[in-house]
């Protein structure tokens, strides 16, 4: 997959045809309004991606949109929302009372443990979170659904007797099973060439994400030399060796935010949430914004540019101060 | 004076939080509340998100967990698992109050914010847990914002997906769970809180021009009224930090 | 414990004071012949702590003079060693040898997961490591000696089948029990007066360590105000609330390294391994360079300032080029 | 041309390291070994070391995993977790080669660096397993760096630190380790392989000047010697950047 001078560089549209098929397993980085790869969602609705499976925490746009585009058909997730913009995701809505996808849901942490047992190379962790709750008593995938896939675990979860007896006051815990994603992409603010990732801000679960995966796919708001990002390797978060393409993405993450680079876009998330509403008008969204052209580059042509100047972060904040969010 | 249910609501909640708290804020109503307490009471009060924030200085109040605002200034730029970590941590976790919202609550506190209907038949399907139920399991005291509605206190949540006191008693202690649970309910119209032997719901106090039995006629079960007294009102210092310092913009104000 | 304002910077005498009882289970940051918090072990020494229950993975130096000073009555670690100045500790070994302290061995990431099991809030966490070893077969805590401290969980660890049928391609797995220190001491090369810690370069497992205590003290070669480290948070390890003390000791990690600020003294190293070899010097030693001075401020006047000048770390590659290391 | 034993157990070490490959490094001739591939055939080839170092540039050599000089210019600095972790991930996993050295080993490969003598009352006390049970749990190829003395090669080891290929055959599936094991046994007379199928050590090369019987001599068990050959010279070039470039102290080479 790599060059021999280590060059993971390449277009994001090659990333996801060369690594990413129907049927495959799938998890995005980001959080609700922030950081999510939404060039690479964009993309996969683009090249017509079916039957994904998709691993999620609390990641709002990005799952909506794969959601609604009809790319999805089971998925994993601790929350389908989009803060203000939408309380609920408003395709995933539709979809789940729809029944035209299978949702099993976890919490936020037990999704973040579940992608950090996969990073760890072990098939589950423990937590106290959950217990008498209907997250553990009801499975969204039924034992029959689990059995028939060799790439999900036979169980949702399991609830253990502490076997060091109470030690540390705790009388059981609740197992949950590790995330093997096929693909990870996430979206960052620099990467080297040779797939040095430096996230700057929050990098939510990103990292456990990426290191669970087989495969992952960097997109960047800056791509430069694998030296440049020697200079301080404790702002680091990925080596090299964790990463299979690098794609140079400018406002990547768009309409979401990137910390110190742009904030997200309340219009648009505004406007989003009207075509979503209904099947034609989102419809006709995904015709404009996502068939009609073929690039991030021709997508944000059709933004306002006096909007993207809105957005830009400051310095400072890191974020966009007094935009307009009503 | 004159101000809205969602001021009292911000105002009531931010007078509980001390300096040596630790306040987990969900989206909303709950950020307020906690920018208001740092400016109020608790200066060294430390707020801190899911996402992995911890120590936010909230210039401009965010309108999500994920906002960039939250990352502000903060005293470390976790992840998802610092934070949880933070509060299934025992020592740690005992400095944590957890504010928490729902689409359902039962007499015991426990929430629903997943589905009404039938789970796998959803009539509405809502945003999930998010992080709500690791804070019900791991928090020693949380607080929940709700409207006060019929259809929102319900005898039996469709389905629970923030663990409150489950049964009642010491039915947590059983499931596994640690001690403390739900603390208070805060709605646009009263304060709760929860028995300490039969961990059932009470009412604790009436807003200002509420009755008790105003916050009966919106509610699916009954609760006890016999402890009930009134919240003070909003002094004008604190409806001016809320309304100047936290939310000029009234993006959560409304 | 804190002052009303937050305050928690105090002298690290009355840190070790307030927080380290005798009996107390501690654990200590570093790695072997870095970052180690040189400056309170000798305090420890000096105050002459005993009994202490202490718990390491590859922490040399700070553990060899814990043992040798006769602090140490229990011991739980994954390799006592100073690199190519003592390959095995020499007070350690001795002390193994003569059955004067009680010792447990794990494997470094065995510690590493206890740690970070209880940094989690949770009584174990599972590995792949160490199945067929006699790191699992032979306890060095008995049973009975385990049951009856309440401090310490009543296994060694736990091999058991994995609950998810062979998911991850793993049939077994170990589980390794959290440790949950009263007091865990690092060395930082920054602290604020909140709290807040700043490593610079590898963090080992200090993190874990710190959150999995009760108490946390931290020395620091830079005390700075809580503001200068909120100038870039991705930078910081340990927020406020995980720690009770901040202790201001220039070169506290010496004679260890601490990156960026200076190596480790070989010419001290060297010379310890001399002292330690036999009883009568190594208490010599201690008289001369621990119960003899009060602070580690009289510690470093003893040293010769032309070495202490020869291990300063040069900006670039943040130790000491060409050091004399022979 | 005149080498010392180190020399040529490093530069044979060297010889093996491909582009792909994730070099575990312990303490001393293993660095070496790495240094000097980077130099020699393998420039992409990644160094790192258990206390987080990925990636390492190492103008200077450690004098030990936890030296500052393991930090300089890599690509990330983790900690004990993320480098255990990538050893554990099976997708990161797979590329590493553990280096590893010993006190005892058998003839599967299992390693002693813990005690000679009964683990409660032991006769001399080592540093324990460090990482090294970790690697051999975790790492599909470990090179194993021994002194060929008969107190070394031993029949049973007297404490079992870190597990080779247990009782050989399938014994380590049985276990429950991960496949793949010990691989390269490099001693300073010799190199030994582990058969395909019994997982017996058996000698795969000697030394220029070193016989196979000179090498039986000097263990504790015998071994298959019939498909032995003989190792290459290190060459000019090999001397030069071990001597030069990788330890011109020669704090390691001695």
């Amino acid at each position: 997959m790599t060059k021999d001078d280590g060059n993971k560089a390449m277009h994001l549209s090659r990333a996801i045809q060369d690594l990413v098929e129907d049927g495959s397993h799938i998890s995005i980085g980001g959080f609700t309004i922030n950081r999510n790869p939404m060039a690479a969602v964009y993309e996969l609705i683009r090249q017509k991606k079916r039957n994904l499976h998709l691993y999620a925490h609390s990641n709002g746009q990005g799952v909506d949109e794969l959601v609604g585009a009809g790319v999805i058909s089971k998925l994993e997730i601790a929350y389908g929302g989009s803060g203000r913009f939408a309380p609920t995701c408003i395709r995933f809505k539709k979809a789940v009372q729809e029944g035209s996808m299978a949702v099993e849901d976890y919490s936020n942490f037990q999704m973040t443990l579940r992608f950090l047992a996969g990073a760890l190379g072990v098939p589950f962790l423990p937590t106290r979170s959950g217990m008498g709750s209907d997250i553990l008593a009801r499975w969204g995938f039924s034992k029959e659904v689990r059995s028939s896939d060799p790439k999900l675990p036979d169980k949702k979860a399991v609830v253990m007797d502490n076997p060091f007896g109470d030690w540390a006051e705790t009388s059981k815990v609740v197992l949950v099973p590790a995330i093997r994603p096929d693909v990870t992409i996430i979206h960052a603010q620099k990467a080297a060439t040779d797939g040095t990732v430096r996230i700057k801000g929050l990098t939510f679960a990103d990292v456990e994400q990426a290191k669970a995966a087989e495969h992952v796919i960097v997109t960047c708001e800056e791509l430069v030399e694998p030296d440049d990002l020697r200079d301080n390797a404790d702002l680091n978060n990925l080596p090299p060796f964790c990463v299979d393409a690098v794609c140079h993405v400018p406002l990547g993450a768009y309409p979401t935010a990137c910390y110190g680079y742009y904030d997200y876009d309340p219009k648009y998330l505004k406007a989003y949430a009207g075509f979503a509403r209904e099947e034609d008008s989102f419809l006709g969204y995904l015709e404009k914004f996502v068939f009609g052209i073929d690039s991030h580059e021709r997508f944000l042509a059709l933004i306002d540019p006096e909007q993207l100047k809105n957005i830009e972060a400051d310095p400072r904040t890191g974020y966009a101060p007094n935009l307009d969010r009503t | 004076m004159t101000y809205t249910s969602k001021e009292m609501m911000a105002v009531a909640a931010a007078r509980l939080i001390q300096n040596d708290d630790i306040v987990f804020c969900g989206t909303g109503i709950s950020m307020l509340a906690a920018m208001a307490a740092k400016h109020i009471s608790a200066p060294h009060a430390t707020i801190f998100f899911e996402t992995g924030a911890i120590g936010s200085q909230l210039e401009e109040v965010p309108l999500a967990v994920g906002d960039p605002r939250v990352m502000y200034r903060t005293a470390m730029n976790g992840s998802l698992l610092d934070s949880f970590a933070c509060m299934q941590n025992r020592h740690t976790g005992k400095h944590v109050i957890g504010i928490l919202g729902a689409a359902q609550i039962d007499r015991f506190g426990n929430l629903n914010s997943t589905v009404i209907g039938d789970y796998d038949h959803p009539k509405v399907r809502f945003s999930g847990s998010g992080g709500a139920a690791d804070v019900a399991s791991f928090v020693p005291r949380s607080i929940i914002f709700m409207q006060q509605e019929k259809r929102k206190f319900v005898k039996k949540v469709d389905y629970l997906t923030s663990p409150g006191w489950l049964g009642g008693g010491r039915d947590r202690e059983a499931a596994g769970l640690c001690q403390g649970g739900p603390w208070l309910v805060i709605t646009n119209m009263a304060i709760m809180g929860f028995d300490d032997t039969s961990k059932e719901m009470y009412l604790k106090a009436c807003f200002p021009g509420v009755t008790p039995d105003d916050v009966l006629a919106n509610m699916g079960f009954a609760i006890d009224i016999e402890r009930a007294d009134v919240t003070p009102e909003p002094t004008l210092r604190e409806l001016s930090i809320l309304r100047e310092q936290c939310d000029p913009q009234r993006l959560i104000l409304g």
